[in-house]
């Protein structure tokens, strides 16, 4: 076998079951920490006033939805280079929250962009990348359930997933000059209230627990996917309490 | 001229061979056999350069060759299920542009010649959509003896032929062992070659 | 605890964001959870045989 | 026997011009013999134009504003509607497996495949943007614009749509499926497209509208090929 023996499933289901839970703790221990900076220690914004503090929110998962983009755009690349199983699975096991994570960005968004613009939608060049992004996650998921073989299902998933991260900046660049094009300099969500130092930290400390949270959900996820992927193989029937809950 | 080594297939999880290893000399012929769907297709289609084994090795002439490597597309002829015709073209319009795809640029008399030998000389002008089942697969007997290829994969060639067709199949495959090409086929028929080229591969 | 709620006015905005984040990661995670322990029972169900990478 | 006297040996460097040649030349003539198949295609490009006017209003400076965005939408849909047949046929009668054995380096002839879609295709509309942009209003040189920007923006219609048409092949649900993967990424082709008979119409220079679609173009001749040959590779797995 080649040298990337260590990286099969078989060997990796125990160490993502081990390593879940740490993260999933940090993530809820600093998510905690986000929202008490959020909504203790961040002082009233004088021009939004409340309204603003929907940005500790709205911000991280804006980062996160496009950053798993790229890392499922990194496990395709290597699935495609080195044909390895369990690169295509981890992609496959991101799909679902970076799809979340781009839904709760455009939800925070308009709901943020109500207050503040007057409108819950106001073509900004920022959320219309995301509303795109959120296609992009969904034309891989369709891809992936329209094909039954998971090997090429995998394939196809990967092809698809790297022309649209090459595709992404291209989209933001495209979007954020169509929008100056049209209206001009306008207030967007990046010209918020100067960046006080404490909200900085705020957006930092929750991007961390939603990047934790994903890491936390996508190794739970790809156990489930290794289980259903590698039912029939002898190393799974040496799994300690596999009918009971899964730990 | 082919080796294959510890070759191991999947069709989604079920596993169609595992640790399958042969060799296919030169003027020899390989007949795969086994009832369906034990992975005869698969295993041609892994020869041919098409399907990814799920492990295990190919070596043409001695050096591995992966899926859709140049060496294997230059000297080898895969004959799958579909005949590769479109319906739109004349029979000699499908044999023509079958036998440019794969390099070789045959002049007007020569795709007649060898039209008429597999007794499709009056339907040469025809479109592919009025031909029966036979007279497409003749058209591919025709590529086959217009093609220099040293190693042939033929999977059921002998499908829809007719007493006539199996005998020029018969002749075709006989002249490619005789010219120190290497055959591998996968057919339930019996075809009348002599048993001293033969080797039999049963998927079970 | 009120005033907490009401957001200086924008509290339909600041909780109707973070409560509908709140319900979907909880959403996400009880799919999860359902996935793994149906993904194990099949696993359990089936005869553990091949052995192939 | 025949064939005896053949010893054309194949030299698959040189195989790119051969490759082009081969598949531009056999997806055309195939395309000419079902020529009523292209009529239809182009037929919907005119109607989808034409519905626009009757669903807003006829007054021609809305018109104006609406022509390129609905030129540029309609070509969209019209070569995401031809995208199908550019595989299809092939993956069902097996001639894509031979094209995937051929000893001619295959993104050749994916690219000489794309390169006879883009002819029947999008050529035809390009050809017919200037008749349509009279109906709404486009003066001349918003009218030459709008139909530069198509005749380098279909190009990339058809080698991204190529991408996405491999991966579907033989998929369930191919056409909307396609429509799915395939239109997010034509959005950056549409606002680079429609914004330039924009530019021009706001009194703007269209150039670096044209010069992005150019550069996209580039990108798309050297890139699509790659991904769509190996995109066929794994639909023939």
């Amino acid at each position: 076998m080649n040298v990337y023996q260590f990286s099969s499933p078989a060997t990796f289901y125990p160490f993502a079951g081990w390593l879940a839970p740490w993260f999933a703790w940090s993530a809820a221990l600093l998510a905690i920490a986000g929202l008490w900076i959020g909504f203790a220690v961040a002082p009233t914004d004088f021009q939004q006033g409340e309204a603003y503090r929907i940005i500790f929110i709205h911000v991280p998962t804006a980062w996160m939805s496009m950053f798993i983009y790229l890392v499922m755009g990194f496990w395709s690349v290597l699935a495609l280079a080195f044909n390895t199983r369990l690169s295509a699975m981890m992609a496959q096991s991101l799909v679902p929250t970076g799809a979340l994570m781009t839904f709760i960005a455009l939800w925070t968004g308009a709901l943020w962009g109500r207050p503040t613009w007057g409108t819950y939608w106001a073509w900004d060049a920022r959320m219309t990348s995301e509303l795109i992004l959120l296609f992009l996650y969904f034309g891989v998921m369709a891809l992936r359930n329209a094909i039954d073989d998971p090997r090429r299902a995998d394939r196809a998933c990967a092809v698809l997933t790297i022309v649209g991260a090459v595709n992404i900046p291209i989209i933001y660049f495209s979007v954020q000059w169509w929008n100056t094009l049209h209206q001009g300099a306008s207030v967007s969500l990046t010209a918020a209230p100067r960046m006080a130092s404490i909200m900085l930290i705020g957006m930092l400390v929750m991007a961390f627990a939603a990047w934790f949270y994903t890491i936390a959900v996508s190794l739970w996820r790809v156990q489930a996917i290794i289980l259903e992927r590698e039912r029939s193989a002898s190393w799974i029937s040496a799994l300690p309490g596999l009918a009971g809950a899964l730990r | 001229m082919l080796e294959v080594l510890e070759l191991a297939a999947r069709r989604g999880d079920a596993v169609l061979f595992r640790r399958l290893g042969f060799r296919v000399e030169a003027g020899k012929m390989l007949v795969v056999t086994g009832p369906n769907g034990t992975g005869k297709t698969t295993l041609l289609r892994i020869l041919a350069g098409l399907t990814l084994a799920t492990a295990g090795r190919v070596l043409f002439r001695g050096e591995a060759v992966a899926p859709g490597s140049p060496k294997l597309r230059a000297e080898c002829v895969f004959v799958g299920h579909l005949p590769a015709l479109k319906d739109e073209f004349t029979a000699e319009e499908n044999l023509s542009s079958l036998v440019e795809l794969s390099g070789v640029r045959p002049t007007a008399s020569q795709l007649r010649a060898v039209l008429s030998e597999v007794a499709l000389d009056a339907q040469r002008a025809l479109p592919a959509r009025v031909l029966s089942q036979g007279q497409r697969r003749r058209i591919g007997l025709a590529r086959l003896s217009l093609l220099r290829r040293p190693l042939w994969l033929l999977d059921e060639p002998a499908t829809a032929l007719d007493t006539t067709g199996l005998a020029l199949l018969g002749q075709l495959i006989a002249r490619q062992l005789a010219a120190g090409g290497a055959v591998v086929a996968s057919t339930h028929q019996t075809l009348d070659l002599p048993p001293e080229h033969l080797e039999w591969l049963v998927l079970a | 605890m009120m005033d907490f709620l009401a957001m200086g006015g924008y509290g339909f905005f600041v909780w109707g964001a973070y409560g509908v984040t709140a319900v979907v990661v909880i959403a996400e995670l009880s799919s999860l959870r359902a996935r793994r322990r149906a993904a194990a029972q099949l696993a359990a169900s089936m005869p553990h045989s091949e052995d192939l990478p | 026997m025949a064939g005896a006297g053949m010893s054309a040996d194949v030299d698959s460097g040189a195989g790119v011009g051969a490759a082009l040649r081969w598949s531009v030349e056999r997806d055309l003539r195939l395309a000419l013999r079902s020529r009523s198949e292209l009529g239809v295609q182009l037929m919907f490009y005119v109607i989808v134009v034409t519905l626009f006017p009757l669903a807003s209003t006829p007054e021609r400076m809305l018109l104006a504003t609406m022509g390129p965005g609905v030129l540029w939408v309609a070509a969209l849909l019209a070569s995401l509607l031809s995208l199908p047949r550019l595989f299809a046929s092939d993956f069902a009668d097996g001639t894509l497996e031979q094209i995937a054995l051929s000893p001619f380096p295959m993104p050749a002839l994916v690219f000489g495949k794309i390169l006879a879609h883009w002819l029947t295709t999008g050529l035809p509309i390009v050809l017919l943007a200037p008749l349509l942009g009279i109906q709404y209003g486009l003066d001349g040189t918003a009218l030459w614009i709008v139909t530069l920007s198509l005749l380098i923006g279909t190009p990339i219609l058809s080698l991204l749509g190529a991408i996405g048409a491999a991966l579907t092949l033989g998929v369930r649900g191919g056409g909307s499926l396609l429509a799915l993967l395939i239109l997010p990424l034509y959005v950056p082709i549409l606002i680079f497209g429609a914004g330039s008979a924009d530019a021009v119409r706001a009194g703007l220079s269209a150039s670096a509208n044209l010069s992005l679609l150019g550069a996209g173009l580039l990108i798309a001749l050297v890139g699509a090929p790659l991904a769509t040959a190996a995109s066929v590779r794994i639909a023939l797995d």
